[in-house]
């Protein structure tokens, strides 16, 4: 461990502000890239069902 | 093989000049483009003079490029593409024709008009052959990287935003090589160095370019 | 089977997302005259692009003398003679000049030959008369005055009788069961029943092939 | 050499069960690498001697800017495939991997950018890297524009395929016209991968960061292919079978 305190590791020598947020930002763009395809399987599995659904009516 | 090739230059030709606003409409466009730079950042000559390289290459790049929306577009809708496609003559040698033509009447007519621009601009009169020199061996590479990426949006409804999307980031290294060469003269540095690299890069798009193009013309037919 | 010149085997075309047709076995062999027919947008300029090479099929193949024709394109596109909804002629251009280049793409014609196929299509004293001044039907004749020239023997033709009038109709039809019956082949589309068909006239309906 | 694999890999039905396989274990290692990677490089690495401890960037910065490099050359490798070949896989992977890359380009950018203020005292210097990197997001919109333009979509992942292939054979020229461009208007002093002899501490959790980002993009392009291989499948019987499956597992 190179801090000697939890609000030193925060604070990164006064670059605190630079290192979190842009791993932050980075972080939010992997999850992105996680959720947006899973999201499309969702979509199209729902759409899928409901076409199912309405050929099985006719 | 060599006699399609003439042909199709003849026939380019032909059409070229039965139209002669497409042949002066890219001059005009650049031009205008050059004068509005001054209006734009003041007449200061020596700012000018700094900027000039930068401002020659962006202005005919966009010239060549305004001019390559329609290189395949007529002759993707009269069916001439088709008809080149199903030719035994191989698509590269008509393609190759083809830009070429398209060089010749909008690439070279721009190299001519440049050295009166850069005049404008107040380049040095010494400067003018490195100017020349950089833009006859950057505008093929123009021509050909651009034929590609109208190939590719031919057959698309509104081609192009999309072909400049497509064309613009290929264009960096020309652009870059092209206007440093002539930044290194104001500066009195050598360009021979450079003028070399330029030229080697002209040939490897000369030789890669027209397989490229043909491919795209090929699956813009196909659609 | 085994005389066909051009096949297709189990051929399939998609178009965004819809199928047009599927399990399609056509061939054609010399002297065949083989019609394309079916509602709009049944697939018939998508087969007759197929059998072109123009589209690539998203199954099966189209094989000219049992090999397909992607492996020898040679072969196809000097045997070809394709005629598109547009037919490639140019505005700009005379009807002579765009017919000395279109035969130069294949396998070229002099100017008399030229003179004597727009003479054949109606168009004689119209040779250097730029095309977009002409009407939509002798536009239509200067594209079919290539079926005059030193032409191929197998004929893909989309819609030839589009815009064209009676007597030239007649004219056509006549024209292509004469190559039919000098051993060339024709596949075309039309929407018009044919009067003067040869002997090997055949249909395809591909609004029945896919039901 | 027996080469039956290779086709096997082209067939959709078999990439879909064998990736399924896959997905599970490249998840779990892309979430624990990148994890790992991210607490060492944060808390253990020591600081910089220069930079202080704004250099904790690189630690997705250069893993970022590898897998965004790496990518587009991919596209192009898979393009050639799927042009040569006629694999239909490939041709999938060409339209699916566009995004990811660009997304990797856009953190590259980011967190250049940020580690540019504290560094340089600007949030955009036009360095030589940071330049190629804003050119490579440029060349990834083209490809992701030119696949969304084209309704055809065989049509469309070949169109991408050669531009992709366009584009890698100009990646080089761009990397060295920009150095080039870079060297003749003063550089910046120095850049952010300019490194003198890493000590261990330092390199490893760059060298886990970087594997994790590799599996990362693994798992998300092998999501993205089999969402886009259902689709394109929908006729076939196997698909509709899975579908049916997953449909019933949600419901």
């Amino acid at each position: 461990m190179n801090f000697n305190s939890f609000s030193e590791f925060l604070a990164m020598g006064n670059h605190g502000v630079y290192v979190w947020s842009s791993y932050a930002i980075s972080f939010a763009i992997l999850l992105l890239n996680v959720a947006l395809p899973l999201m499309a399987r969702q979509r199209y599995l729902k759409n899928e069902a409901r076409r199912l659904r309405r050929e099985a009516q006719q | 093989m060599s006699n399609v090739f003439t042909l199709m230059l003849l026939r380019e030709t032909r059409l070229m000049f039965r139209r002669p606003a497409e042949l002066v409409n890219p001059l005009v466009f650049f031009a205008i483009v050059i004068a509005l730079f001054p209006l734009a950042v003041g007449p200061e000559s020596q700012l000018l003079q700094t900027l000039s390289p930068g401002l020659l290459w962006v202005a005919a790049l966009l010239a060549v490029l305004l001019s390559l929306d329609g290189l395949f577009r007529s002759d993707f809708e009269d069916g001439s593409l088709e008809q080149w496609v199903v030719s035994p003559h191989p698509l590269v040698v008509l393609v190759l024709a083809k830009v070429l033509a398209h060089w010749l009447y909008c690439g070279l007519a721009l190299v001519m008009l440049s050295p009166l621009l850069a005049l404008m601009l107040g380049m040095p009169l010494d400067r003018i052959p490195t100017l020349l020199l950089s833009l006859l061996l950057g505008t093929p590479v123009l021509s050909l990287l651009g034929a590609v990426g109208a190939a590719l949006t031919v057959g698309l409804k509104r081609g192009g935003i999309l072909l400049a999307l497509l064309i613009l980031p290929l264009y960096i290294p020309v652009l870059i090589l092209g206007s440093g060469v002539i930044q290194a003269a104001l500066q009195g540095l050598p360009t021979t160095g450079y003028l070399l690299w330029m030229a080697s890069l002209t040939m490897l798009t000369v030789t890669l370019a027209p397989f490229a193009i043909a491919a795209g013309l090929r699956i813009s037919v196909g659609e | 089977m085994t005389d066909a010149y051009l096949e297709t085997v189990d051929l399939a075309c998609e178009r965004d997302w819809r199928l047009l047709f599927e399990h399609l076995h056509v061939s054609v062999k010399p002297k065949d005259m083989l019609q394309v027919s079916g509602p709009n947008g049944s697939g018939k300029t998508s087969l007759l692009r197929l059998l072109a090479g123009l589209m690539r099929p998203t199954t099966g193949d189209v094989l000219i003398n049992g090999v397909s024709i992607h492996q020898q394109r040679n072969e196809l596109t000097s045997n070809l003679l394709w005629l598109g909804h547009a037919a490639g002629i140019k505005g700009l251009l005379t009807a002579e000049e765009n017919l000395m280049w279109l035969s130069a793409l294949h396998h070229g014609a002099s100017r008399e030959q030229v003179w004597y196929a727009l003479a054949a299509v109606g168009l004689a004293g119209f040779e250097d008369v730029p095309c977009h001044t002409l009407s939509a039907g002798q536009q239509r004749r200067v594209g079919l005055a290539r079926l005059y020239l030193d032409a191929p023997a197998l004929w893909i033709l989309d819609e030839p009788f589009t815009a064209l009038d009676k007597q030239a109709v007649t004219q056509l039809e006549l024209h292509l069961a004469a190559h039919c019956n000098q051993g060339g082949m024709v596949v075309l589309t039309t929407h018009h029943p044919l009067q003067n068909a040869p002997s090997t006239f055949r249909e395809l309906d591909l609004g029945q092939a896919t039901l | 050499m027996n080469w039956t694999w290779f086709h096997k890999l082209g067939s959709p039905k078999w990439f879909y069960e064998i990736s399924g396989r896959w997905l599970p274990w490249l998840s779990v290692s892309a979430v624990l690498l990148i994890v790992v990677g991210a607490v060492m490089g944060l808390a253990y690495a020591p600081p910089d001697y220069q930079q202080g401890n704004s250099f904790r960037i690189i630690y997705i910065h250069v893993p970022a800017a590898f897998l965004a490099q790496s990518t587009y050359i991919s596209l192009a490798i898979a393009g050639v495939v799927g042009l040569v070949w006629k694999m239909k896989i490939a041709d999938v992977a060409v339209q699916q991997a566009a995004p990811i890359g660009a997304w990797m380009t856009v953190i590259a950018l980011v967190t250049g950018a940020v580690w540019g203020k504290p560094t340089w005292g600007a949030w955009w210097v036009w360095d030589a890297r940071l330049t190629a990197m804003l050119i490579l997001l440029f060349l990834y919109f083209g490809i992701i524009a030119l696949g969304h333009a084209i309704s055809n979509r065989e049509s469309s992942a070949k169109a991408c395929a050669i531009l992709a292939i366009v584009g890698v054979v100009n990646i080089p020229i761009i990397k060295y016209s920009v150095d080039w461009w870079n060297t003749l208007h003063q550089p910046a002093t120095f850049t952010i991968t300019e490194k003198p002899a890493m000590p261990m501490e330092m390199w490893l959790p760059l060298l886990i960061m970087t594997i994790g980002f590799y599996c990362f993009f693994a798992a998300v392009l092998l999501m993205r292919m089999r969402l886009e291989v259902l689709r394109r499948e929908s006729r076939t019987r196997w698909a509709q079978a899975e579908v049916a499956r997953q449909i019933g597992r949600s419901a």
